[in-house]
């Protein structure tokens, strides 16, 4: 079965007891010696590995020699969500999305104000932590899609702007 | 001693001074916010309230609510931990008010450190060494003279401030005047007092904070040094004892200055007095003393030898110590992790989620303060923290080894963590040999984390490739398998 | 330094071990019965080797496929833990004769310290205080004959033996020929060599033992006591330090004379001096040279602040003390309770089952070393320890407060537990007041297991009611129900 | 519904949220805060209760407070496994069962031995112990079950003693 992690494919084949896996043209083998509770132990082309592994929706959270990595499946939607966080700060994005999950504090612009780079649009609190979002260029406050005191979700959109052709 | 004790409190350190009290065989009550419910600092209570909504003003910054919760259960005192209301000078008064014990100092002494320009005026007087810099100025002239007196680079910051608000570093003369305005209007904003003060910036220096202690029958001690100069963001993340710094006669200035700052504000219970020490000319300076138990107490425990929010309980309890200055000392060395739900290659911004995996390192030397397990929640109406994770032995370079271990067995999934970030800060040569200074991590430290090995894809494509047949699960879900080995039972009512 | 270690021992004993190697940076190599194949000491470990059967005979005591497996891979050092062949002279004799490092003491000092006719003489000679008696003697008038001069009760122990086998009590004369026939029988069969030792028997004694620890330069140090007179069946289950019963005097005495016993042996590495001491008249005699790394060893670790494990290595690598005696000291208190899988109401008869939860205390102050989690098999092919929970504090009382509140947060089901065994025993003045000896168990402390409280059933009957119904399952369960959520992924492989 | 444990019996009904528990005449409102892996977060009669629960067939693992019971769930067979324990010291027992599992390490006796109160007739070998099985009372040996060298189950029968009137 042929999986993809993050632009990386790996193919696994079960052979009864034991697995072949194929990847960037290398293949190892692989022997299950126990599974239990998220935990692997595995012998790969022999040597022993501890593998900690947990699953969310698309995400693999895999740790190995005391590293976490997350790595998401990608079936035919790879790097979704990372092409999706970058759009806040993207040069050509005019959606702000939350980078966390807060609480909206202020929202210091309404729709049609002219902003300039750098301004802070909308303060959201999180943590302990005040987090600004400020305008990626200098622009028109297209739309405003969060109210003070709501709970936003990371990701979700909270002011769309326009960029100002100079 | 007390017969119940109100933890106005939650998460690691809710559960710790819980600990303190059940060895001392002291009831407890927790308070809590809906949000956590369920959380394991309610369960290890004896008794719970609950306070109101999940923002922290409906609950644990909420003082009437908690003043009626300690009522309600009859608690004769009430520890505040650490944040929320611990350094709030108007809720120990109104515990005192209700014929409740506060467990800490007075509010006269919270109030006489919690203004940075009356604080550093009195600490002047009680002799100890400020960072050279003028208070009670107000025109923008008078600034930019003792600017000019001082020498550039400055720092303007909030008379009433704290937590890095209302602070500016001005580099030149002609920055002074947005510098200062704009350190004014934050200053406003986040205190309503919109004094500010200047002082000398000193970019490269060790934070280094001495533990005191004092009885109620004028007994004050200090407890050594802390050395916190690994920082992100101006908040700490690893911190030890003894400071590699730190030579013996100025460990014993610093002491010294420690008690006199404590004593000039009459101060009793745990507290600590933080300096700036500028590591070319090893000169020390006040910065500020935080009057409340603190974050990276266990350190000192591990090497002093004494239990602090024991301690804690005993003096507010009118207990005297059965020590004095002489018979404290140290040994070994210890340091502290902070494990924190954030993503260090993204501007360390929280991380939230479920925990599907959080299993804590274990082993001789090693403590692990936490909150959380398997199956809460992180959610961002809350600091971050996840767990303190603390190691001692023998000397520095064990206790070094020892974190690296550690750190090599906590395994959280379900949100991001520091845990590699800290491994390699741990690894770097800097770090090794005691030169991190404050602002380290920004300046010197650019951290990449690494590309996924082939263990880890094969890893994750065996847990994927598992979870889909039903007959051999073996990972954590978030999602709703009824399969799941992992499922909690949260439909048990139905 | 070692490259890699090899670790000739399993369960709690075996990952303490690798936790000290990996924190020196040595790879480590676990060997494990076909019973341990799913160990966490197997898991723990970087790389592991297949002994044999169940049978210690065909595993952990089998010195030809040890060896095999130190050589196959590439290991240049055996730890022997303690148990299994960690006093076994040969043993140490054939790691040496295979050019690899044995880290603990030369085959010499265990064989002189095995015998006990033998180690008693040359105690003697060393000037260490032994039990009245005489060895050498054969005939049964030469028996009671010594007998009599000792004074009864007297005590008639094999000469090579050990773990109480070829012991008897005789109270008087007339018992003397049968229990003499006695235990001369069960010494042959138990060691093939039937010689026994007459001595005195001191019926109400505390077991105090010193830690000694030599480098291989002649360094030879001891690292104080510690007090283990909680014992049943004439096995340890509380042990701590400092013994409530020594003065300061007397404490300097007796780790002199430690000392000087261990020197008589030419002894390296740690060692274990075992000295019964009477209450009454502070006499201490010379009972046994326990060779190797002790059970208790942590509370040692505890107190003096030093990894003795970490230590066994170095010194085994040639390492040289950095300090001498007078550098080392006692601070504070620690306790140590064995938690085994036993039945206290049962003659103490192991249990066995498969672990359904296994959930450590932990928190300040407190350590676990355990090889144990849930989902684990307990057999009876091995030792009943699950795991030692060892506490310390400032004092004894805080010690033992602490321990009472780790032990009530253990929690193990699916096998009988001395946990709350070992709670009434902390909670009696006896206990309280330092009076217990090696017999009180057995003599004065009659327990009985409460009777389940209304909680008890309530949660019993919730648990019933909840796990016949798929939707609401709350708890643990070793029958096949696929619904579940503890069941482990067993079927993985189909 | 009501179920006896050790001989006690306890009424549990469930009215919606809560359930009321009766037993020994007494009544007690139970409220069941959460319930997740084995743990019990509990209200009863409004105090709070923390329950760690685990079954094993009819058997069911309860600590409360730090102290851990085992009750057994006696739907008609009632202290079925007590009354076989002490088989292998009562008086009128003949049966003489292995008290914990272990290995067989030497049979001393032969059927129709005649043997006496006390005199021990097999040894077993269990966690580094010698367990010695004896006569509890002048009797012949009418049968032996096991082996030298078997692995033996706890309460598996060994040897059967016939008691000698006398």
């Amino acid at each position: 079965m042929k999986t993809t992690f993050d632009q990386r494919a790996i193919d696994l084949t079960s052979n009864g007891k034991n697995y072949k896996a194929v990847l960037d043209d290398q293949t190892v083998d692989i022997e299950i010696v126990h599974a239990e509770n998220g935990k692997l132990d595995l012998l790969i082309d022999g040597n022993h590995v501890i593998a900690y592994v947990s699953s969310d929706g698309a995400k693999r959270w895999v740790t190995v020699n005391g590293r976490t990595f997350v790595l998401t499946k990608s079936s035919g939607t790879a790097s979704d969500s990372k092409n999706r966080r970058s759009s806040a700060g993207g040069e050509h994005a005019s959606e702000l999305a939350a980078p966390m999950p807060g609480q909206v504090r202020s929202v210091n612009v309404s729709e049609g104000d002219a902003v300039s780079k750098g301004q802070t649009l909308l303060v959201l609190e999180a943590m302990k932590m005040e987090i600004r979002i400020q305008a990626p260029f200098d622009s028109t406050v297209k739309s405003i899609t969060a109210k003070v005191g709501q709970t936003v979700e990371r990701e979700q959109i909270l002011i769309v702007v326009d960029k100002l052709e100079s | 001693m007390f017969r119940k004790i109100l933890i106005a409190n939650r998460g690691e350190i809710a559960i710790r001074i819980m600990r303190a009290c059940k060895e001392l065989g002291i009831q407890t009550v927790a308070v809590y916010s809906e949000a956590d419910k369920n959380s394991l600092h309610v369960q290890f209570a004896d008794e719970s309230i609950l306070l109101g909504a999940a923002a922290p003003k409906e609950s644990y910054l909420n003082i009437d609510k908690i003043i009626d919760a300690a009522k309600q259960t009859n608690a004769d005192a009430i520890h505040p931990g650490y944040g929320f209301l611990s350094e709030n000078a108007s809720f120990a008064a109104a515990v005192d008010s209700a014929k409740l014990t506060f467990i800490g100092p007075s509010a006269d002494s919270i109030r006489a450190m919690g203004d940075k320009a009356e604080s550093k005026i009195s600490m002047k007087k009680a002799g100890v060494p400020t960072v050279p810099g003028v208070e009670g100025i107000e025109s923008e002239k008078d600034f930019k003279k003792a600017a000019k007196e001082i020498g550039y680079p400055v720092l303007v910051k909030a008379a009433a401030g704290g937590g890095g608000k209302g602070m500016r570093v001005v580099n030149t003369e002609s920055e002074m005047i947005e510098s200062l305005e704009a350190a004014r209007s934050e200053a406003l904003n986040a205190f309503g007092d919109d004094r500010v003060l200047i002082e000398k910036y000193l970019p490269n220096a060790h934070h280094i904070e001495f533990q005191v202690f004092g009885d109620k029958n004028g007994n004050l001690v200090h407890l050594f040094e802390r050395e916190c100069s690994a920082q992100r963001r101006h908040q700490k993340i690893i911190e030890e004892t003894p400071s590699p710094l730190l030579t013996s006669k100025l460990r014993k200035e610093m002491g010294e200055a420690a008690v006199a700052a404590a004593k000039a504000v009459g101060y009793f219970n745990a507290g600590t007095v933080e300096f700036i020490v500028d590591p070319d000319t090893l000169k020390f300076y006040f910065l500020e003393m935080n009057t409340r138990l603190q974050v990276e107490h266990p350190i000192t425990e591990f090497v002093v030898g004494l239990d602090l929010v024991q301690w804690q309980i005993r003096i507010a309890a009118g207990e005297k110590f059965p020590f004095t200055q002489k018979d404290l000392f140290q040994r070994g060395h210890a340091i502290e992790c902070r494990v924190y739900a954030e993503d260090p290659a993204g501007g360390f911004l929280p991380s939230t989620g479920r925990l599907l995996q959080f299993i804590e390192p274990r082993g001789p030397g090693i403590r692990v303060d936490s909150g959380f397990a398997a199956g809460n929640e992180v959610t961002h109406f809350y600091d971050p923290l996840l767990a303190k994770l603390i190691v001692d032995g023998e000397n520095r370079e064990v206790a070094i080894q020892r974190m690296k271990a550690a750190l090599s067995e906590f395994v959280v999934h379900g949100v991001t963590t520091n845990i590699d970030f800290m491994q390699s800060v741990l690894a770097h040569p800097d770090f090794q040999n005691g030169e991190v200074t404050t602002r380290w991590v920004e300046t010197n430290f650019n951290w990449k984390p690494s590309e996924p090995t082939l263990e880890i894809l094969i890893a994750a494509a065996l847990a994927d490739q598992t979870i889909t047949n039903p007959k051999s699960k073996i990972s954590n879900s978030n999602e709703p398998d009824p399969y799941s080995p992992w499922k909690a039972a949260s439909g048990f009512r139905n």
